[in-house]
């Protein structure tokens, strides 16, 4: 263990010189899902900084501008910059979702081709999923890939992408045998968002912010060397690909909306007396259930990442953690407008009347509704845990 | 009494649901928004309402209302609850119609209430300070000079103070903030100098206020009711609001529901139609069953206030109404939203209106939380 | 409304001169399922007296031994009694099931023959639905009856038969075709348990008592003149008595297992301090949500029945009554022996270190257990909400 | 620390289950409970398990003790959870030598805690004076005569005190009912003069007494750790305590849900297996759910306890811990009762002794309410 203590006072070293002081507070991590181009000042600063350290994706190897370090100094360093209050440098789904499956499922060359795209921060990637009234039901896809020879030729339509207006490159599941059963004919395609064929039509939600879109595609190109896995047999990569994606949606929080505020800060500041004391028995126990739920649900994550470190599989494990991971978000955003009252129920465009927490927390609240709905919604997820964990039967 | 309609309110319902789905849809309270009207609401809605009589539905019939009680005015908002309908029918004609009613000296009984009665004043009540419900807390002073009140404070939360005519104003005249004794209620003019009102936009696309009071002074006339000795006269008031709002509260609540299980019957996933899955099915039930209670609640709280019941009585029934509505109104937004899917996070879809509608009704006159924590005072525990 | 009063002063009157003093406390009606036999003292004197005047079944037509009372009259009796705090002097299946059953359904000379014996407190009756693996399908019944002319020959066995021990007669349903789709070919029969064919094995519960028996059948007689109903319709009787047990076992009540306390008595004794003032604030709100869950089902009850006086079909809201007044006198009695902590816990025998309130809420809690299933369980209430209520498509 | 199991301690694991389930299955509680035996638990296998070293297993070596830690204490009891195993391990090995080994001083541990590992010293600590866990609040008091103590008073729900050697007693003996500050502990002989023990049958078939301490003389040497200054000791010996009995309960917890997985999975109604209905399987799911996270709460928290984790910090694990794994067990018993339907109900089947010991563990060192108040109270709410 002497070489993770010499690992741990050196990342703090670096990390106390390199990281500028104003990305060192609550709501520092609002660029995280921005790439280079977007971002100016310290976030730039920060970004560049990781990206030549290999610390925007500190464990993927150093060939691909990664960090290369083990699982436990990666643990150690997410720990420190916990601790000192540092955002990482990027999020998204760029590092958490595609680089995962390409370092996974890639081939050499398509890991060379991508994934330093991801580690420098230029790249900003978006999924190709949902289809308009597919819902969760994911495998009943109409997209349509055309071979014609060494590239494939799409048409169709994606809905719910996230970034889409940000995206340099897209994810996609596309169907390339339409005379199969549904979750056979699918293939894993990467193509770029540049596209002449690719446009995008914004989707307005009940919180008033448009960060999806419908994603039209019409005769898009896409490479055959930007196959992942083998025609057809996409399904299976995606699936992959998906159990990333809820254990990160599982996660979340405040800090990406711009909250500088603990729901129990916001209870002492909105619902204290003079000292902060809370006197609404109601509130306090609310309070309490959530922080308690909340610790039990971060040792549960702790719990199966220590086993998937020691060699157990977590398989269904992450329906499980994605399910409670989005309620628990969900719910904790319901009860920071809840504290607020009426100062967390103002509309989105009225900053003179409401402050920047108080407008976050609006948005937090109605964008958080989507945690349980996305990704797999909670009654799919709770249809995995009982059928593929606890095996009962299908009728 | 029999927990149920007469012929006569059940006519009402009637002509009162017809007159919202067809005049006030929800698309109306879209449109508003969209249009960024002052008000947020049509003024030709609310001479309509006005003309059919509904503005004086629970006043006396000296004053030119309709004396028809609440348990009418119950089924009128919970109709307009249906479309969102939005009006000053809350804020005039419940929360300024009650006060006047209560508190109010014969004087300014024949003066105001025909006014309200015909449409031509518009009251609202500035009574919160802070996130929460708490008018024992009231820090707003008016202290005596001469023959007037000299106000200051600030009251958020103001409903339909950005056209109101005159403002109730619950204010201070004496006692520490945490205590009941030294409240005044008194009427002031929105144009009073020293009144300065900043309208806010709500996520429910109602408008409510922040209203600034600095050295407003208000003749002795003015006040409503007896000086620092308001406090019973506005828990009456407060009840009556609390279990109206249950009302507008339980339509919307009742509508949510009613698309959801609608929504669901047709809708298709992993080809099978979403209302064939038994968990969702439990679901619906258990909200089914909720809202049967939160049916039960309201139409008691109104025929109590009808009936006379006042006092902790009554605000012991308005915290039972409003506990268990605002407990079932979170719950079927909330399923509603769920339950549509995607579909149900867009601002196209109507039913967003009714998870954002949910959130402010819960924090008019008082949260889940409030009426829990006071009923169970008033249980003596 | 003047008859009315005149009718509530001289009812008050009565009970005044003829309700013995000690039924009229909390826990006075713990008799009330017995007969006569099974009574002495002021239970006795109370149900004789009744029987007198008709008020064992105040609205049963007085041709029956009924007392005649308009809905009005009877409403205003169980309010006037409430009020005096005295028990029904009779409860149980005979005249919440069977009785109303029969006044519906039966001939004169059913009517005749059975009332009687209930009006005058004479005759307890027993239900013969569930059978062994049966659960809550209850339409999968095999106990035969075979058609012998004038009577029915009956084999086979029923389970959960509650007070069979004390009960007089049975009312049953049997199958008397067994190759036809299985609602159909099922009839409802009378049959005197004092048949030499009938036995009984009591079922220990884990409450620790014995109140249902499995009934055994060895060639039992029943006549054709006690079937209700024709031969193989009996499943429509049958479904139409159900309704009137699951208004009755929604109800329920603490006095039944003898607990002289309310919640909110045992709180304050329990956990309250000197003045029983409540200090916890997490069970000051459990009571308050009880009692305010409390509350609006009694407005709910009670507004079913106006509405039903008033002409409008009850239907499957007896679904939704069962369902939530099931629910909330198990959670009731859950909360009772929670707050009297490990003095809530006793073993039923050990009389010695815990009061007859102790032992009675023990009781009660783990009787309770059986609310949400029996009768229709909780599941099945909820189902048939949601396709016969909300009319949601079977799949 | 990662929070799983090392390779000793999944050995430690399999060979408990082995021996739980093989020597002390539910079959023989109840045949304890119907025959009536005094104690509540077999001497047989109370021996076996002295034999296995388990009475030692968080004793210092140097008292004879395997000094395995918390964590392998934590397995042995979560597998004898499972079968419901009744046996002094609890008061003796957990509370009993968390007390000597906190609060004892050289002499008293030298002295003790090698009869204890032997199985020669069954220990009981007698705390409870009422319907809740409010150690704050004790009541029986000690007074210093000479060269020793006088105690009167009345302790309840005292765990296996029918077979205790000695008792570990809280007792008051300066300050208000009410206050930390007075608290003193003291070791006292079961058969010492004046003390009066009755034994109760509980619900769960185990043992709890009653002790009436009348006029009891207990020389000074025989209060552990410091006169008046017990509170700090006495908190730290309950979180250990209620750490434990949840790693208790939640190996109760997981038999009852599996028990029950396996039950609807093969019980047919209505011509349909009972796991097929999706509303069962989404509830068994959350259930799976909560008991992950009741899984994720018991092994910090032994962990904390091995990593030397004390006073206020270890105060709030332990009501993390005891209120997450009350909750789940609570609703997992009862779930269990529900889904087994009217097989469910009856005494003959096994399911029913897990909803009582719910039940009675709930009640054991502070239920659900006890913890979740005291956590908010210790994260300054």
């Amino acid at each position: 263990m002497a070489n993770l203590e010499t690992f741990k006072s050196e990342a703090t070293a670096w990390l106390e010189e390199n990281c500028p002081a104003s990305m060192r507070k609550h709501g520092g991590g609002a660029d995280a899902e921005f790439t280079r181009k977007k971002r100016s000042g310290d976030s730039l600063l920060w970004l560049d900084r990781c990206a030549e350290k290999g610390w925007i994706a500190p464990s993927w190897p150093t060939e691909y501008g990664g960090g290369g370090l083990s699982t436990e100094e990666h643990v150690a360093l997410v720990g420190i910059m916990k601790k000192m209050n540092i955002p990482a440098p990027l999020g998204g789904m760029s590092l958490t979702m595609i680089g995962p499956t390409l370092l996974e499922l890639g081939t050499e060359e398509q890991k060379k081709e991508h994934l330093p795209g991801i580690t420098s921060g230029n790249v900003h990637w978006c999924q190709g999923y949902s289809e308009p009234n597919a819902g969760s039901d994911l495998a009943n896809l109409q997209t349509k890939a055309e071979d014609k020879g060494d590239h494939f030729i799409i048409n169709g339509s994606k809905i719910w992408t996230s970034g889409a207006m940000h995206a340099d490159w897209m994810f996609c599941l596309v169907r390339t045998d339409p005379n199969v059963q549904k979750q056979k004919g699918i293939s894993f395609v990467l193509f770029p968002m540049t596209d002449p064929g690719v446009s995008l039509s914004p989707i307005k939600l009940i919180s008033g912010q448009s960060p999806f879109c419908q994603v039209f595609f019409d005769n898009v190109r896409a490479e055959k060397s930007n196959l992942i896995g083998k025609v057809n047999e996409g399904w299976t990569v995606g699936k992959r690909l998906l159990q990333h994606e809820r254990s990160s949606i599982g996660g979340g929080g405040s800090s990406r909306f711009g909250i500088s505020m603990t729901l129990n800060d916001a209870a002492k500041k909105y619902r204290g007396d003079e000292n902060g004391k809370i006197d609404d028995p109601l509130l306090k126990l609310e309070l309490t259930r959530q922080d308690i739920d909340t610790q039990a649900f971060a040792l549960t994550t702790k719990r199966i990442t220590d086993e998937t470190m020691s060699g157990v599989t977590p398989g269904f494990a992450t329906s499980m953690l994605k399910y409670y991971g989005s309620e628990l978000t969900k719910d904790s955003a319901e009860m920071m407008v809840s504290i607020m009252g009426p100062q967390g129920l103002g509309r989105d465009d009225d900053r003179d009347n409401f402050s920047d927490d108080e407008r976050g927390s609006t948005r937090a609240w109605l964008f958080t509704k989507a945690l349980t709905i996305a990704g797999g919604c909670s009654e799919v997820q709770l249809d995995i845990i009982s059928k593929r964990i606890l095996e009962l039967p299908t009728g | 009494m029999p927990l149920i309609l007469n012929d006569d309110q059940k006519l009402l319902k009637d002509s009162a649901k017809d007159f919202f789905s067809k005049s006030m849809p929800v698309k109306q309270l879209r449109q508003i928004r969209d249009d960024e009207v002052t008000e947020c609401y049509s003024t030709d809605s609310w001479k309509e309402i006005v003309d059919l009589g509904w503005s004086g539905i629970t006043v006396e019939e000296e004053f030119g209302g309709l004396e028809f009680g609440y348990l009418g005015l119950g089924v009128i908002l919970e109709e307009g609850g249906r479309t969102l309908a939005a009006s000053p029918l809350f804020s005039t004609c419940v929360l300024g119609a009650a006060a006047l009613s209560i508190a109010g000296n014969q004087e300014q009984k024949s003066e105001l209430l025909p006014l309200l009665v015909q449409g031509d004043l518009i009251l609202s009540l500035a009574i919160e300070e802070g996130a929460a419900h708490a008018p024992q807390r009231t820090r707003t002073t008016a202290s005596k000079s001469g023959d007037s009140f000299t106000i200051n404070g600030t009251k958020t939360f103001v409903l339909d103070a950005s056209s109101a005519d005159k403002m109730i104003v619950v204010t201070r005249t004496s006692g520490e903030a945490g205590s009941n004794a030294g409240l005044t209620l008194f009427l002031v003019d929105s144009n009073s100098k020293g009144v300065s009102i900043t309208s806010h936009k709500m996520a429910d696309s109602r408008n409510a206020c922040t209203v600034v009071f600095d050295n407003v002074s208000v003749p002795a006339a003015n006040v409503l009711g007896q000086v620092d000795n308001a406090a019973d006269d506005l828990q009456d008031i407060l009840s009556i609001g609390q279990i109206c709002i249950s009302a507008d509260m339980l339509g919307s609540t009742r509508e949510a529901f009613e698309r959801t299980v609608e929504y669901i019957k047709m809708r298709e996933q992993f080809d099978t139609i979403l209302g064939t899955k038994q968990a969702l099915q439990h679901r619906a039930a258990q909200l089914y069953t909720e809202i049967e209670l939160a049916k039960s609640v309201v139409i008691a709280g109104l025929q109590a206030i009808d009936e006379g019941q006042r006092g902790d009585a009554l605000a012991k029934t308005a915290s039972l109404t409003k506990s268990k509505v605002g407990e079932t109104f979170t719950l079927a937004s909330s399923e509603a939203v769920q339950m549509h899917g995607g579909i149900g996070m867009t601002d196209e879809e109507e039913i967003g209106f009714f998870l954002k509608r949910a959130r402010t009704t819960e924090h008019t006159l008082g949260d889940v939380r409030y009426h829990q924590n006071r009923y169970g005072d008033l249980l003596g525990l």
